[in-house]
């Protein structure tokens, strides 16, 4: 039963056996130390983070490749539970590439922000219990990314959801943070209703739950598991598209792709180093990695794999043409984190499986690598302007760059590397992708463009809003009262360390070279460096920079002018293409209202009715029952009588 | 035997007069008075039956008196009854008597 | 000529008993039981058992009738006109009574009696009244002290019951 | 080791309970429910114990009624165990939930530890007479203990709730006898479980026999539609009896269900049970939908027992290894859930004196500890992995999917998308009662839980972290005696 495979990587299971600990020291003690909750919290992710980077350098660089590959290790293995001899839940470790990679993102940015929030959640009533749930989260995000069981990441799948959902509504007693909260959870779960459905159909054909066997039977296109599995057909399309198409709803859910991107944006109310570790760098991204973790039986379904790519595109332009117009920092956050996974996730669909066909995987994790850094420092940038500013929303701030100089440094890094501009990371990352792009599918690529060239513009109307635009404080108050907290200083040390750290990280990600270590197969290959297309998504950014600085390096009426030329389309924008009315609309009225209500008055009326009537009926026979026994002689002799007539009859003509 | 036939059904005949009797009056006394007359048709039927099937034996005869005695026993006790109820009730209609009920 | 005894006795039990349930006075009801007891009793002489007959007529007519006659007194006006019963219950009562009239004579009808082929006993006075008090085979000693228990029981119980009760 | 010990124990406290002055019964209750706890647990590890932990143990037999063949005669096996175990816990946490009712405080716990015996005694029958003696021993108590202790239409409540049980009950009577009359007449009459299971039926017999018993077994289970003595019995019934109707009672109907209408009847079960399954998707569902509407939150819970009692059902009806296992499971991990949840409820509208959410609000504030607890039992019930909820939800899914052909995949899918439902009345109610500004300016006023509330919370929350993060050794025993049970009818 026990299969525990003891080999020089297990230390690996002490980067998630740390934050359960501490996670549950600082949960049921933190209350009585509340100071030492945070150091805790923060010292055990550092130790975490280092164990992580060593287990990547002994993995990439120590272990290295084996015939070729990087070799998949399962560093523990145990069974937690048994469906049945074929079926069974293992909680293991499982370390290849991609995990490797996850390790590393998930313990830098959780430990940034841990260290992040010593300075932010400062003097905060639940600061324990806020560091107990962050501990919580990093522990199912880590078990998520390890997982050698496709049900195992599903449990840490719902971890993180419900991690995520008691972060968000951690200020419990603001309702828009409740509200957001549900919404998250329920718009995930629905999503993991498709991902459960998915695991079934998938276990039952392959046989397994175990990743490695799953994709190992279903490789092969000949084997008898996978010809039944694409055989058997449900309204026409086979059962191994509807798994995969189902698990990539879950997937979508997570990564917060059309349509099931609502809760995102919602999702801000949280504290901003919540959004910056769970809603921009790690959780988000589950999605992602979910795609490339079953990757090869993607491959072999053309359709679904053909899905993941149009939906990734489509969430990706969209989610930028609203970021354009949204005037909260952390929702313009939120849309240009949706877009990038939509790139992420486009990236999977365009690419190969074989060798040097395989750069849209690669780019897509080097993206998610990229991408977790920068996201991150932005969120966490944003963060300390809204603890300066005490407001979300873009109009009571601009001209910061005075007041918060280290700020202003790394947010300009972020947004640069963001856009695309080299050499930043994110300049390589996504010039990976729109290569991968341009060689398999030339639509997606010219959406991938359009979207490159958005995506600078709303991050540069970001920053000049916050930072140039008019003068700070605002003399004319616009709409907030700006609290007189001028001249407190621009942040704590310990907000501002994993601001530079992450900027580093963010100057220096890109030079990895990343498809020698990740890639779809195992092989190792170079990317090649192309001069023609790199210049057209840099020309994309910079005509995106350009505009914005256009329009928001100093204060003018011209944004105004061109949203109000735009009209309807501008408005519809800014409220989200009514998306999010639509599901109210499907939630509340139809569901509520058609469902839901007609079904509690069937069970009071119909249902119980039925019950009450029976017991009705029997009160009412009684009470005719009891007429008869009305105390008169005669009544009662007229029975008696008839009685005796009809039993001597039945004595002498029945028996 | 069609002799005895014929007085079994004199005896039938008195005796659902008295039931018919019995059903359809609402005075008591006159109740019991049917209830007479189908003590009687009873007693009847005995002594026919003792008559012409066993001959040689005397049950018949003993059940008529014996129930020509619980008769008038019971004529008693019901007598004493209804004059009760009349105190009572100062009526012996037993419409009105229904505390028997429930 | 017995014939037509026994067709005059039956006619005037029918007809007097058919009277004493439908009579609207009570009085004359009563009357009219006593004529049915005696002739009830005239039957039982024209089957030869004297000594039943004569019971017929000392507790019956001299007894129950008596008694019947005292409590109309004590209980109603003589003139007293009884309430006609409902039409409807007449009518239906009459009918299901018919009906089990007829189910019952079409028994007797259909049914062949076995006659005892021994030899008739004498039922002298003398013999009932051995019968009665023999406690050995074939006497019905038991059931007389019994039905004189009750006899008793009866009388202290109708007592009772009619005793009237003091008002406090 | 001595099963009748299981009966004695609370016997005895029973007759302590009734001896002893007003003040100690509680006290009296208290040890007697711990020491069934204790001697439970010994059970447990005695049987796992065994050589052959998967097989009828600790048998004992004594003659009842020679004349016509009744024993008393018992046993168990993992699934009883499994059962047991459950009851003595929420015994433990009934009597501490209740440790400071002051009406009639003997006759309460007097009730109430009766219940138990009864529930005791049902689980560790194995003759059906027996069976049926504490089957209504577990039943009658309710109808005093909701009657006179309960709030709001409590006498109709307690009413409704025993007549249809009884109801169920004199089905299951029919069923009883039918199978002592059959027995009979293949040769020697009997009510012991083993030996009718022996008993070679025909098709007809077996058709007419199984919807007795088991639609008597799944009115307690509050099976969709006999499932309406649940809300109006739970919303007026005091905290312990709820979480005893609940957590126990229910237990019983899912528990009869399995170990005799589908034991005994293996043929006709499968023969009806498209039927069953269809209903039991109609109960989760529908139960789960009927929830969302309700804002008493007591309320709430007793639908969303009727949705979660479904997948006992269906797990049954499914007839696989895993989805049986996975039934037995559900019947636990729901129990103990449901009985922290009612608790939590309890406490909390012994407070704030209201059970409408909206009514509520913020209450996280002044009750963290209960705040907590409500959350946790919200996850467990809308299946958090590392809760119990989500092992045996998932182990009725996956064995639910089992069944290659597509009316059961249907029926499983549909049994799954419950899940999103219950996340979301589950999430509405801890919005709003704990969440939110608080309504009142009262409720700033509130304690939080006493010691031996805290005490009752904590055994229960840490019954469903024992049984959400280490599921193994449970679902591989009742896996094991599942086999052993209907090995030779389910896939």
């Amino acid at each position: 039963m026990t299969k525990t495979k003891m080999n020089n990587y297990s230390y690996i299971s002490f980067v998630l056996i740390i934050p359960l600990m501490v996670f549950l020291i600082t949960g049921l003690f933190g209350k009585k130390l509340p100071a030492l909750s945070g150091i805790l919290g923060t010292v055990g992710m550092l130790i975490a983070a280092c164990l992580s980077y060593f287990a990547a350098y002994n993995y990439f660089m120590v272990g290295g490749r084996v015939d070729g590959l990087y070799p998949t290790v399962i560093a523990f293995k145990q069974t937690w539970l048994q469906f049945s001899p074929s079926l069974t839940i293992d909680i293991g470790i499982m370390l290849d590439p991609i995990s490797v990679m996850m390790l590393v993102v998930v313990t830098t940015v959780s430990f940034m922000v841990h260290l992040y929030s010593i300075g932010y959640m400062h003097g905060e009533e639940r600061y324990s219990t806020y560091y107990a749930f962050l501990s919580l989260f990093s522990f199912s995000m880590l078990g998520l990314v390890i997982s050698t069981n496709i049900f195992q990441m599903y449990m840490f799948w719902e971890l993180v959801g419900v991690s995520s959902f008691l972060l968000v509504g951690f200020y419990y007693n603001k309702p828009s943070a409740v509200a957001a909260a549900k919404k998250a959870f329920i718009v995930t779960r629905f999503a993991d209703l498709g991902f459960l459905a998915g695991i079934l159909i998938l276990s039952f054909y392959s046989e397994s739950l175990d990743f490695q066997t799953i994709i190992h039977r279903m490789m092969d296109s000949n084997s008898p598991i996978f010809m039944n599995a694409n055989a058997a057909s449900f309204m026409g399309v086979s059962a191994l598209t509807w798994a995969l198409c189902l698990i990539f709803i879950g997937g979508a859910g997570k990564s917060a792709m059309f349509p099931l991107h609502i809760w995102l944006p919602d999702a801000m109310e949280g504290p901003t180093p919540v959004s910056a570790l769970i809603h921009a760098a790690t959780m988000v991204v589950a999605g992602v990695f979910l795609v490339a973790r079953l990757f090869p039986v993607y491959m072999q379904i053309p359709a679904a794999h053909d899905l993941v790519m149009y939906v990734g595109a489509f969430s990706a332009f969209f989610a930028a043409v609203i970021a354009c117009t949204q005037t909260d920092i952390k929702r313009v956050l939120a849309y240009s984190t949706m877009s990038q996974i939509g790139y992420m996730m486009f990236a999977l669909g365009v690419s190969g499986y074989w060798g040097h066909g395989g750069l849209g995987f690669s780019a897509s994790m080097f993206h998610l690598f990229t991408h977790a850094m920068f996201k991150a420092l932005l969120f966490l940038g944003a963060g300390a302007v809204i603890h300066y500013v005490h407001s979300n929303e873009m109009g009571d701030m601009g001209g910061l760059r005075k007041k918060m100089p280290v700020t202003n440094a790394v947010f300009l890094i972020a947004c640069l590397a963001i856009s695309g501009v080299p050499p930043l990371s994110g300049f390589f990352s996504k010039e990976e992708i729109l290569t991968a792009a341009f060689e398999n599918n030339k639509i997606i690529y010219a959406v991938g463009l359009v979207t490159a060239c958005l995506t600078a513009f709303y991050m540069f109307r970001l920053y000049l809003t916050i930072f140039w635009n008019k003068p700070f404080p605002l003399s004319e108050g616009g709409g907030h009262e700006v609290p007189g907290d001028v001249h407190h200083s621009e942040a704590p040390m310990t907000m501002k360390l994993p601001l530079l750290i992450l900027a580093i990280a963010t100057l220096v990600a890109g030079f990895i070279p990343f498809s020698m270590y990740v890639s779809a197969d195992g092989t190792a290959f170079e990317s090649e460096f192309h001069i023609i297309p790199a210049l057209v998504a840099v020309t994309a950014g910079l005509i995106g920079i350009f505009t914005a600085v256009f329009l928001y390096a100093k204060k003018n009426d011209k944004p105004e002018m061109i949203s109000a030329a735009l009209g309807g389309l501008y408005r519809s924008a800014y409220r989200k293409f009514y998306v999010d009315e639509l599901y109210l609309f499907i939630t509340k009225k139809i569901i509520f209202n058609f469902i839901s209500t007609p079904a509690a008055w069937i069970d009071k009326n119909v249902v119980d009715g039925m019950m009450n009537l029976i017991a009705d009926v029997t009160g009412n026979l009684s009470e005719s029952a009891k007429t008869l026994q009305s105390g008169k002689i005669s009544s009662y002799v007229m029975w008696f009588f008839a009685a005796a007539i009809v039993l001597s009859m039945m004595i002498v003509y029945v028996f | 035997m069609t002799e005895m036939k014929f007085i079994l059904s004199i005896s039938f005949a008195l005796f659902f007069i008295g039931a018919y009797g019995f059903l359809t009056r609402r005075n008591m006394i006159t109740m019991l008075m049917a209830v007479e007359l189908m003590l009687n048709a009873v007693n009847i039927n005995f002594v026919v039956f003792n008559k012409y099937l066993f001959a040689d034996k005397m049950d018949g005869l003993f059940f008529s008196i014996f129930i020509t005695t619980i008769a008038a026993a019971e004529a008693a006790v019901a007598i004493a009854i209804i004059i009760n109820l009349y105190r009572k009730f100062k009526s012996i209609d037993e419409d009105d008597i229904d505390t028997l009920r429930w | 000529m017995s014939n037509f005894f026994l067709y005059l006795i039956s006619i005037m039990i029918l007809v007097f008993g058919a009277l004493t349930v439908t009579s609207h006075k009570i009085f004359r009801a009563a009357i009219y039981l006593l004529f049915t007891l005696i002739n009830v009793a005239a039957l039982y002489f024209y089957l030869q058992y004297e000594f039943i007959a004569a019971v017929q007529i000392v507790v019956y007519v001299g007894g129950i009738v008596v008694l019947i006659i005292f409590s109309l007194f004590l209980t109603h006006r003589v003139g007293f006109d009884l309430p006609e019963p409902s039409k409807l219950k007449m009518f239906f009562t009459f009918l299901s009574v018919l009906f089990a009239f007829m189910f019952c004579y079409s028994l007797v009808l259909g049914n062949e009696f076995e006659q005892s082929s021994s030899v008739a006993s004498s039922v002298s006075i003398n013999s009932i009244g051995r019968a009665m008090l023999n406690y050995g085979q074939g006497g019905f000693v038991l059931p007389f002290e019994v039905v004189s228990i009750l006899l008793l029981a009866a009388l202290v119980g109708s007592i009772a019951i009619a005793f009237k009760t003091k008002k406090t | 080791m001595n099963l009748s010990l299981l009966i004695l124990i609370p016997a005895l406290t029973l007759l302590g309970i009734l001896l002893a002055p007003a003040k100690i019964a509680r006290a009296i209750a208290l040890g007697g429910s711990f020491a069934q706890l204790g001697l439970a647990l010994g059970m447990l590890f005695a049987y796992m114990g065994l050589h052959d932990a998967s097989h009828l143990a600790f048998e004992e037999t004594h003659v009842w009624f020679a004349q016509w063949n009744i024993n008393y005669h018992i046993g168990v096996d993992a699934i009883s165990i499994a059962m047991i175990l459950l009851t003595s816990v929420v015994l433990v946490a009934g009597v501490l939930v209740s440790w400071n009712i002051e009406n009639k405080t003997k006759e309460f716990f007097f009730l109430l530890v009766m219940l138990a015996t009864g529930a005791f005694g049902f689980f560790i029958s194995q003759d059906l007479f027996t069976q049926f003696f504490f089957f209504e021993l577990a039943v009658i108590p309710k109808f005093l203990l909701i009657a006179i202790w309960g709030s709001g239409k409590k006498e109709y409540a307690a009413m409704k709730l025993v007549l249809m049980l009884m109801g169920g009950s004199s089905l299951v009577l029919i069923g009883i006898l039918g199978f002592y009359f059959y027995s009979s007449q293949a040769g020697t009459p009997s009510f012991d479980l083993t030996a009718l299971s022996h008993l070679s039926l025909t098709h007809e017999q077996q058709m007419f026999l199984f919807p007795m018993l088991f639609a008597g077994f799944a009115v307690l289970s509050a099976m969709f539609p006999f499932h309406t003595w649940a809300p109006d019995g739970h919303s007026s019934a005091p905290t312990a009896a709820s979480m005893f109707l609940a957590g126990i009672s229910m237990k019983l109907g899912g528990y009869g269900c399995l170990r005799v209408a589908v034991y005994l009847l293996p043929d006709a079960a499968r023969a009806y049970s498209p039927y069953i399954i269809t209903l039991a998707c109609i109960g989760i569902l529908y139960g789960a939908f009927v929830t969302l509407k309700q804002s008493d939150i007591k309320l709430m819970n007793a639908y969303s027992s009727v949705s979660h009692c479904g997948f006992v059902v269906l797990g049954i009806a499914m007839f696989t290894r895993t989805a049986m296992t996975g039934a037995v499971l559900q019947m636990i991990s729901h129990g103990v859930m449901t009985a922290l949840f009612f608790a939590v409820i309890g406490m909390i509208y012994e407070r704030s004196h209201t059970r409408i959410g909206s009514e509520m609000g913020g209450l996280f504030k002044v009750m963290p500890f209960l705040g907590a607890v409500f959350i946790i039992a919200g996850l467990t019930s809308l299946g958090l992995p590392g809760f119990s909820g989500f092992v045996a939800e998932m182990t009725v899914f996956v064995g639910s999917f089992q069944n290659a052909d597509l009316f059961h995949r249907m029926a499983t899918i549909i049994a799954t998308a419950s899940i999103v439902v219950t996340a979301v009345y589950i999430l509405r109610a801890v919005g709003t009662t704990l969440w939110g500004p608080i309504k009142k300016a009262e409720f700033e006023k509130l304690t939080d839980a006493t010691w031996n509330e805290k005490l009752a919370a904590g055994m229960l929350v840490a019954s469903i972290v024992i049984l959400g993060t280490m599921p193994l050794w449970l679902s591989d025993m009742i896996g094991k005696t599942t086999e052993v049970l209907f090995g030779n009818v389910i896939k």
